[in-house]
């Protein structure tokens, strides 16, 4: 009886859908308007470009070259090229193809035509758009790199990039470990970093003491945000799922917060935004990488050596293998979790306003680099500290590396299939504990 | 010690043994947690498996049944070789275990729990669970059976509460009850009665006995001597993966290497020999 | 007034019916067999991409287009299932993402004469649209919302009766076992792999087909359709609605497009006009796509502080469980 | 027996996990100084909550702990430790990732200076613990695990100690130990409450015991006279191998 | 000022020069520092706003700061209220018939809305030239000729016009079957209710500001002069995203439920691709004024899509002309992955190497990948000598990746 309406609606249904199996889908092809003379077409046609000679010595623009067009008719129009290399041949409209030549004895010794530079070049009128010739010469002062030679600055750009996403990776992993919670809003929380320290900056505060009030605004953040909330939340005995739900519903507001805010524009830093490279073998580098990676490696190696040596990093292991257990030792697990979440923040913060600097501050600059985040701490191995670090430089430098091999579109592709491969032969991650069944 | 029948699985089903082991070894790391030359358990009997915490016992289930994979041996349930067989597959062969921490499905009604281990039903294939005609028969058979297993659990009570809800001993209970209504013809019960109030413990021995005494061969892991006397018909006794004694219990609480391996000097003797001092313990510090 | 019925009728809207197909296979994945399936997005996106290519590019005919959606959808549950089926949940949902992620990236930058890149595929309804019977508006909608909605809404009719036609039975029996511990489920001599296998791919085909809704109701199909953010929602809804339920992702989902509509409703009456009631230094008409979602975010949060079972959830199952 | 300030006190408990749903109704406990007070009963009466409760895991909704006198009901676990008591619970004991010195180290964590000294003790009580201490303990057998358990809770040096089932699941040989280790903490000064399952073994080291059943106190007396109490036998003990 | 940027690189740095497009010409004042842009250059297709027209959009928007596509947005509002005069309707379909005999000869000419509409009252052929330039509409619904202004960046970050080029499209093209206005259309209900997508977020939000206030001025100045078909025009916004193709659907379904007769937008043509074919099943006119993929030529739109900008095939070849002129020859292509960057890199690549340059290196990028050293990288590697950076905002991403990799023009 209740089945029969829903019978009814298969049926409406699929006869709807024979109808529809009439369709045609008409196939789009795309071309492009070529741009032709018209009915009422101007007296003359321009024909010009700008001779340069590249060669080791620089470039230097060549006058006195002596170009000569010649018109479907045979007519011929010449020029020679001004001191600064320009030229430029005016000839009555005719339709039909150009042909537009240098004569390389008009040009100064030691210049001649790079190999492979065509002369005459063949160009057809359209519309009223100048035409241009670019005649190629010299030895030309590119110096390309191959394939191999682009591997140490990928190399190094990957494991910096990964340096940095560990800050976020770390304190994603830590909170994690002690709260199983699976933060989808940590994203938040590296953008957060890079808005403030942008808020501040643009106001005259210069960029490292902004840097260094984000950080602790950030950790005041953290602090809150568990003191405030997720701690009550705990105490209600939420599950880890809903929690994560939670932590979902958190990253929408913050990140329709700062889109309100910022009214979705990308921002630069007033300082420091456009540093100049420095070349060290085959890598280039500026100043304020090093400084950033500096700021890494000291909160990095810092918090991880805490963690071992101090007892508040004991007691965060502790809460982290085992909550329940670590009160019964005297542990302030609520403390502990407070801790984790105001280092955390911290962490994340300064993740996001160093990456500010090379990414520019938008409301959803965290946002982008969650998925790389998880990505690390999963192929690290889930709650592992090092692991998390591990990760985040093996995913880094896979993104980067992988551009050589692949499209850059692609690039977070392949650290997700880093990710998919890692767990196809270590479930647990690579410096995960495997769990026993039975 | 044991009794060596060489290639004994290749050679076809012995009607008399129903399980049967060669050189099954697992290594963790470094580290062999079990390494068992030869087993054997017998059709129609309870055996127990007895040894020192870490002794390999849980592995060895583990890898029995399917759970874990050995790095080397052959075994055999009822001439069937079982190497490779996945867990699942091992359960459909008639050797269902139990774990030593329960598994009971919390937010599945009792009766639900037990009515998903009855094998083969029609309806768990997907071309025919929309089709409510095709399995609702045998849906009404396997409920009257799972009830007659909880009456005899003194779980029918509560058929319809959550299986979450249970207090440890009836998870016990039931985790057993549902091994049964898979219908296995051999049961492997791991620790079933740790951690179970003495006094039911001793109402559950009866509901093993009579398991076997329906044909169905029993292997049991525990550390409780008393109820490894009182039911079992053959005790293997395991330390440090090997299989070190075997026999009946009176034999092997006897043997020397069970004792010190196993059940201690202090065994049966009276932990306090002089009473506990009157008063409690004035003489602190 | 105004507003309360436009978001009754946004309840049951295009977008709510193809939301709520991908709740519903969602449902059978998540809320009956425990699977954490994060990549729910991709599975639409196979469908969306598979039906819009095989019309475009393949000029198929609408039903073969249509069977190659289902096609990939369900190799897509086998190529995901086959390596990410043994881990445990919280791998899983990471490596489901990270699938569905890869596919996205995938639409929109490889074969780009096929799948045209970030732009995506247009121009495939015509026949579709063809073939409507509505010419007139109905209750404010437009004739052809009328038809995609019916196809879409009879979609989710359909799927929900399969879906609590086989969940009843011992099917969905062991499904459910499984999402409470798989390895009592396995130590009974059920093949955990392949139910678990067959609910992805039941889940995916019916995400699948809420991908041919989305082609059908936008005309066009975009990788950026099929974020992350996707799965989110739909996540969302079945929360909402309540997991293991079968009315559960259909309200979420009605519910949960109304909720949005109503308060795009109110934010725009409360900005609009020379003198709105909101001053425009705090807020302009323009920002109500940020501030609705801001309050989205704060009702889910609140939703499943106090109510983390959804509507028709049930309170003691959700303690059991934790 | 008297009701005069015991060393830790708790009287008509009400207490429960989920809103609505009690599971200690009214039970009570006393533990005078230098005692070993045992608690059987059947599964699920509640012996783990009750301890759990004084231990300050478990909301309280009515009754009061006190402990020498002075009201510690629903603090907190961490100020409790500082007031010396001293908890093993029945699941999940060890930090299973951290080592054995790791483990022992957190059992002073809120006097770490103490360590030295306080290791010294607990190696005299489980030598094997020492030749262990760099290993984690997640690789230790049961029986290991459980002295790691009570080793951390002895680090502390307490003044009470509430033992969770130590001896569950441990061989006949362990189980003896434990008994036996725990008579010799007891005799080194400390106070014991410890719930057990092997009700024989834990009443024969008991100067009184508790029978709990469903979330109250059934019967109170010395260990000797429950472990021959007839009733008590038939409900909770069983004859098993025992032909009384 | 800033410590570590003016330390100087270890070798000569090589003058990369760098040109910019459409999507990225825009004034960064002190977004970068001072200097940064010094001598880069800029295409922008579309007219110049006069300074009276400048100020009309001030007293609408007093924040602007870029005027870009104000004009064509203002004209995309009067050319088709004008039709709707003509057709003496606000059914789309019957404002799509008129949309060309108001643009283009012959007819007589009228440069504001109040001399147009007269001049149609009084039952002349008008041709509409608007402040962006003659409009005159070809057959497939873009202008005929268009100009295309080139700029240069200085000291301030600010950009300066430093000339325009005019180019005319062919000989108007044959439009396609699907083309073509098949059917009646509605009637209409006398009142021309026009729909604005434009982009409030997203990575074009820089444009939406100058484009609502050219749309605004235009809808100000038609209420101002009696309205048209003798109603007031009624202006709803939506919100086009651009930059993120998934707004967009749910904005124009939005605009549709409010049954707007014309939508004016989008900015991007990605986006804009992927709601066309829902406006126009719709039954409703969209015209957008800066788009400018070379698709729209071919695109099945029923007769009712219609832009103010020519294909890009006319604003690659009016870079790579600026481009050749200047004397380059090996230059790189960088380029945000989509249908706007795809057909522009193509239209600059075909007009260079036509002039018998070298296009060393195309790299695409998608505009959500966060970083782009990667990419950066990859142009390096071929070391050219003049970048088209072919993208929208996410060049403020990419400026100092090139800085830093040195592919920036000295400072
Ligand atoms: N997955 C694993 N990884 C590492 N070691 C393991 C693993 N599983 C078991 N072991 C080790 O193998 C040994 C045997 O363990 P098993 O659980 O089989 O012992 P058991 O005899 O069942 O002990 P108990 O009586 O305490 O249950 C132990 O030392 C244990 O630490
Ligand atoms: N975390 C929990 N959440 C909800 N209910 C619980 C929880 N832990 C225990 N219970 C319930 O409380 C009751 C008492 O449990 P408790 O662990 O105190 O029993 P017990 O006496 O220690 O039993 P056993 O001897 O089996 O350990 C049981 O019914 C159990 O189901
Ligand atoms: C506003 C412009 C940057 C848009 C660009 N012309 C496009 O078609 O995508
Ligand atoms: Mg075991
Ligand atoms: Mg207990």
């Amino acid at each position: 009886m209740r089945l029969r309406p829903a019978l009814c609606l298969v049926l409406l249904v699929v006869a709807l859908f024979g109808a529809g199996s009439t369709a045609v889908a008409a196939a789009s092809t795309v071309g492009t308007a070529a741009l032709t003379a018209r009915g009422d077409d101007p007296e003359t046609v321009k024909v010009t470009g700008k001779l340069v000679n590249r060669d080791d010595t620089g470039s230097t623009p060549v006058g006195g070259g002596k170009v000569t067009v010649t018109g479907a008719s045979g007519a011929e129009y010449s020029a020679t090229s001004r001191p600064d290399g320009g030229f430029s041949v005016e000839v009555p409209f005719e339709v039909g193809p150009l042909s537009i030549e240098l004569d390389e004895r008009s040009l100064p010794d030691g210049v001649t035509l790079r190999e492979g530079g065509r002369n005459p070049i063949t160009r057809t009128v359209s519309g009223t758009l100048p035409l241009t010739v670019t005649f190629v010469l010299g030895k030309g002062d590119r110096q390309t790199m191959s394939w191999a030679d682009q591997i140490p600055q990928s190399l190094f750009n990957g494991l910096y990039f990964g340096l940095i996403i560990s800050l976020g990776a770390l304190g994603l992993s830590l909170i994690f470990a002690t709260t199983r919670l699976t933060n989808f809003a940590h994203g938040e929380m590296v953008t957060f970093g890079a808005l403030v320290t942008y808020a501040l900056n643009v106001t005259g505060i210069d960029i490292w003491l902004a840097g260094l009030l984000a950080a602790g605004l950030a950790g005041v953040f953290g602090f809150a945000q568990d003191r405030f909330f997720w701690r009550p939340i705990r105490r209600r005995g939420t599950g880890v799922l809903a929690m994560m739900i939670i932590s979902i519903g958190v990253q929408f507001i913050l990140r329709n917060v700062y889109q309100f805010f910022t009214g979705g524009r990308t921002e630069t830093y007033r300082q420091y935004t456009t540093p100049e490279g420095h070349r060290l073998g085959p890598i280039t580098y500026s100043v304020r990488d090093v400084v950033c990676v500096a700021i890494a490696l000291v909160l990095v190696v810092g918090v991880t050596i805490a963690l071992r040596r101090t007892r508040l990093g004991r007691a965060t292991r502790a809460v982290a293998d085992n909550a329940a257990l670590a009160a019964t030792t005297g542990i302030n697990v609520n403390r502990v979790i407070t801790t984790v979440w105001s280092v955390g923040a911290l962490l994340a913060a300064t993740c996001g306003l160093l990456l500010g600097f090379s990414q520019a501050v938008k409301f959803d600059l965290g946002a982008l680099q969650l998925l790389v985040m998880f990505a690390a701490i999963t192929v690290g191995g889930l709650g592992s500290v090092w692991g998390a670090v591990l990760g985040s430089l093996l995913v880094g430098t896979l993104i980067e590396m992988s551009t050589l091999v692949i499209p850059s579109e692609l690039k977070m592709a392949a650290a997700l299939f880093l990710l998919i491969g890692v767990l196809l032969v270590r479930p647990q991650g690579l410096l995960g504990r495997a769990q026993r069944i039975g | 010690m044991p009794d060596r029948i060489p290639s004994a699985a290749r050679s076809g089903p012995d009607p008399a043994v129903i399980l049967r082991a060669e050189n099954v070894a697992r290594r963790f790391g470094g580290f062999t947690a079990v390494d068992v030359d030869h087993l054997a358990v017998r059709r129609g009997e309870i055996t127990a498996l007895i040894g020192p915490n870490g002794a390999g016992k849980s592995t060895l289930f583990n890898l029995l049944t399917g759970f874990d994979r050995p790095d080397a041996g052959r075994w055999a349930f009822d001439g069937h070789p079982l190497a490779g067989v996945p867990a699942h597959k091992v359960a459909r062969m008639g050797m269902v275990r139990t774990f030593q921490l329960t598994r009971v499905l919390a937010r599945l009604t009792v009766l639900e729990n037990m009515r998903i281990a009855a094998p083969g039903q029609l309806g768990e294939r997907l071309w025919a669970a929309p089709f409510s005609l095709a399995w609702r028969r045998g849906e009404r058979d396997n409920t009257a059976r799972a009830r007659a297993l909880l009456s005899r659990f003194l779980l029918d009570g509560k058929r319809d509460e959550p299986a979450g809800a249970l207090s440890g001993g009836q998870r016990k209970l039931l985790e057993m009850a549902r091994a049964l209504m898979a219908e296995p013809r051999m049961v492997m019960l791991d620790e079933p009665m740790a951690g179970v109030n003495p006094a039911l413990k001793q109402s559950l021995l009866g509901h093993i006995v009579s398991l076997r005494d329906d044909g169905v061969s029993v292997l049991f892991v525990e550390h409780d001597m008393d109820m490894v006397h009182e039911i079992s018909d053959h005790v293997v006794v395991m330390a440090q993966g090997r299989v070190i004694a075997e026999g009946t219990a009176r034999e092997v609480t006897q043997d020397e290497r069970v004792v010190s391996a196993y059940l201690g000097e202090r065994f049966g003797d009276d932990l306090v020999e002089t009473g506990p001092t009157p008063g409690g313990g004035s003489g602190g510090r | 007034m105004d507003i309360l019925t436009s978001a009754l009728r946004a309840g049951f809207s295009v977008d709510a019916a193809y939301f709520c197909l991908a709740a519903i296979g969602l449902n059978v994945q998540f809320g009956y067999a425990g699977l954490i399936n994060f990549g729910q997005a991709g599975f639409l996106a196979v469908g969306a991409y598979g039906f819009a290519v095989g019309s475009v590019a393949l000029g198929l005919p609408f039903f073969a287009a249509i069977g190659l959606g289902l096609l990939c959808s369900i190799a897509l549950g086998l190529l995901l299932g086959l390596p990410t089926l043994r881990l445990r949940a919280d791998y899983l949902a990471i490596a489901t993402i990270a699938a569905a992620e890869v596919l996205r990236l995938f639409f929109g930058a490889a074969f780009q004469d096929v799948f045209h890149g970030r732009d995506g595929i247009s121009g495939f309804s015509a026949g579709f649209q063809a073939a409507n019977p509505f010419d007139q508006p109905f209750l404010g909608y437009r004739p052809a919302d009328l038809w995609v909605m019916t196809v879409g809404w009879g979609l989710v009719v359909i799927a929900s009766v399969v879906v609590w036609s086989i969940m009843r039975g011992p099917w969905g029996r062991v499904l459910m076992a499984i999402r409470e511990d798989e390895e009592a489920v396995r130590s009974l001599g059920k093949n955990v792999y392949a139910f678990k296998m067959q609910a992805l791919a039941i889940g995916g085909l019916i995400g699948a087909l809420g991908g041919f809704v989305v082609a059908l109701g936008q005309n066009s199909v975009q990788p950026d359709n099929f974020s992350f953010d996707l799965t989110f929602i739909v996540c969302t809804m079945l929360v909402l609605g309540g997991a293991a339920r079968i009315m559960g992702p259909v309200v979420g989902a009605v519910v949960f497009w109304a909720f949005l509509s109503l308060v795009s409703g109110i934010l725009g009456a409360l900005t609009a006009g020379q003198d709105p009631v909101v001053p425009a230094w705090l807020m302009t008409g323009d920002q109500i796509g940020t501030v609705r979602f801001v309050l989205v975010g704060v009702a889910l949060v609140l939703l499943m502080i106090y109510r983390p079972q959804g509507i028709f959830g049930d309170r003691k199952e959700m303690a059991l469980h934790a | 027996m008297s009701t005069t300030h015991g060393l830790l006190v708790a009287e008509d408990l009400v207490a429960g996990y989920l809103p609505g749903v009690d599971i200690l109704k009214k039970a009570g406990l006393r533990c005078d100084e230098g005692e070993v007070v045992g608690i059987i009963g059947p599964n699920g009466a509640g012996k783990s909550t009750l301890l759990k409760a004084l231990f300050g895991l478990v909301p309280i909704r009515s009754g009061a702990v006190r402990l020498r006198g002075a009201d510690i009901t629903g603090e907190r676990a961490d100020s409790l430790v500082a007031r010396g008591v001293g908890f093993v619970p029945q699941t999940g004991n060890v930090f299973t990732g951290l080592t054995v010195e790791e483990n022992l180290q957190m059992g002073c964590y809120q006097a770490p200076a103490t360590f030295a000294e306080r290791l010294d003790v607990v190696g005299d009580l489980f030598p094997s613990l020492l030749d262990r201490r760099h290993r984690p303990a997640g690789s230790l057998s049961g029986g290991e695990r459980q002295m790691v358990a009570m080793g951390r809770a002895l680090m502390m040096n307490p003044s009470v100690l509430l033992l969770d089932e130590p001896s569950a699941g441990l061989s006949p040989h362990m189980q003896d130990e434990v008994f036996v280790q725990t008579r010799s903490v007891n005799r080194a000064g400390v106070s014991v409450v410890i719930v057990e399952q092997n009700a024989r073994r834990c009443l024969e080291i008991c100067d009184r015991g508790y029978v709990l059943d469903q979330g109250a106190n059934a019967m109170t007396a010395t260990g000797r006279e429950l472990m021959h109490d007839p009733k008590v036998v038939e409900l909770y003990l069983g004859t098993l191998g025992r032909d009384t | 000022s800033d410590g570590s940027d003016q330390q100087r690189a270890a070798e000569p740095a090589k003058k990369t020069q760098i040109y910019l497009v459409d999507g990225n010409t825009t004034q960064y004042g002190d977004e970068f520092t001072a200097g940064t842009f010094d001598g880069v250059k800029g295409v922008i297709p579309g007219g110049r706003s006069t300074d009276e027209f400048r100020e009309r959009l001030l007293a609408a928007d007093p924040r602007l700061k870029d005027f870009a596509y104000a004009v064509e947005s203002y004209d995309s509002v009067i050319v088709t209220a004008l039709a709707a005069e003509a057709a003496e309707s606000d059914g789309a379909k019957a404002v799509a018939a008129r949309m060309r005999d108001v643009s283009n000869a012959p007819g007589e000419k009228c440069t504001t809305f109040a001399a147009c509409s007269k001049l149609l009252k009084d039952g002349a052929e008008i041709d509409y030239d608007g402040l962006s330039g003659p409009i005159d509409l070809n057959r497939t619904g873009s202008p005929s000729a268009a100009s295309v202004g080139v700029f240069q960046y200085g000291k301030d970050n600010t950009y300066q016009a430093v000339g325009y080029e005019t180019g005319k499209a062919s000989a108007d093209p044959d439009p396609l079957p699907a083309q073509g206005i098949s059917g009646a259309g509605t009637p209409g209900d006398g009142r021309l209710v026009l729909g604005s997508l434009l982009p409030q977020t997203g990575d074009l939000s820089y444009l939406g500001p100058p484009m609502s206030a050219g749309v605004k001025v235009a809808v100000a100045e038609l209420n101002d002069h009696g309205g048209v078909l003798g109603e007031d025009v009624k202006l709803v916004a939506g919100d086009s995203g651009d930059g993120t193709p998934n707004i967009a659907p749910q904005e124009t379904d939005k605009l549709l439920d409010q049954d707007v007769d014309v939508i004016v937008g989008t900015a991007s043509s990605s986006v804009s691709l992927s709601v066309l074919d829902k406006i126009v099943n719709a039954g409703v006119l969209n015209i957008s004024p800066s788009v400018t993929s070379p698709e729209f030529d071919t695109f099945p739109d029923k007769g009712l899509f219609f832009r103010l900008m020519q294909s890009d095939a006319l604003q690659g070849g009016v870079l790579a002309n600026t481009m050749s002129n200047d004397g380059y020859t090996d230059i790189a292509i960088l380029v945000r992955q989509d249908a706007w960057g795809q057909g522009l890199a193509a239209g600059i690549k075909a007009s260079f190497e036509e002039s018998g340059g070298n296009v060393v290196a195309t790299r695409f990028y998608a505009p959500d990948s966060g970083g782009f050293t990667a990419e950066v990288n990859a142009v390096k590697a071929a070391d050219p000598d003049a970048i088209a950076l072919v993208g929208f905002d996410e060049t403020k991403k990419i400026v100092p990746e090139l800085i830093k990799a040195g592919l920036w023009m000295g400072r």
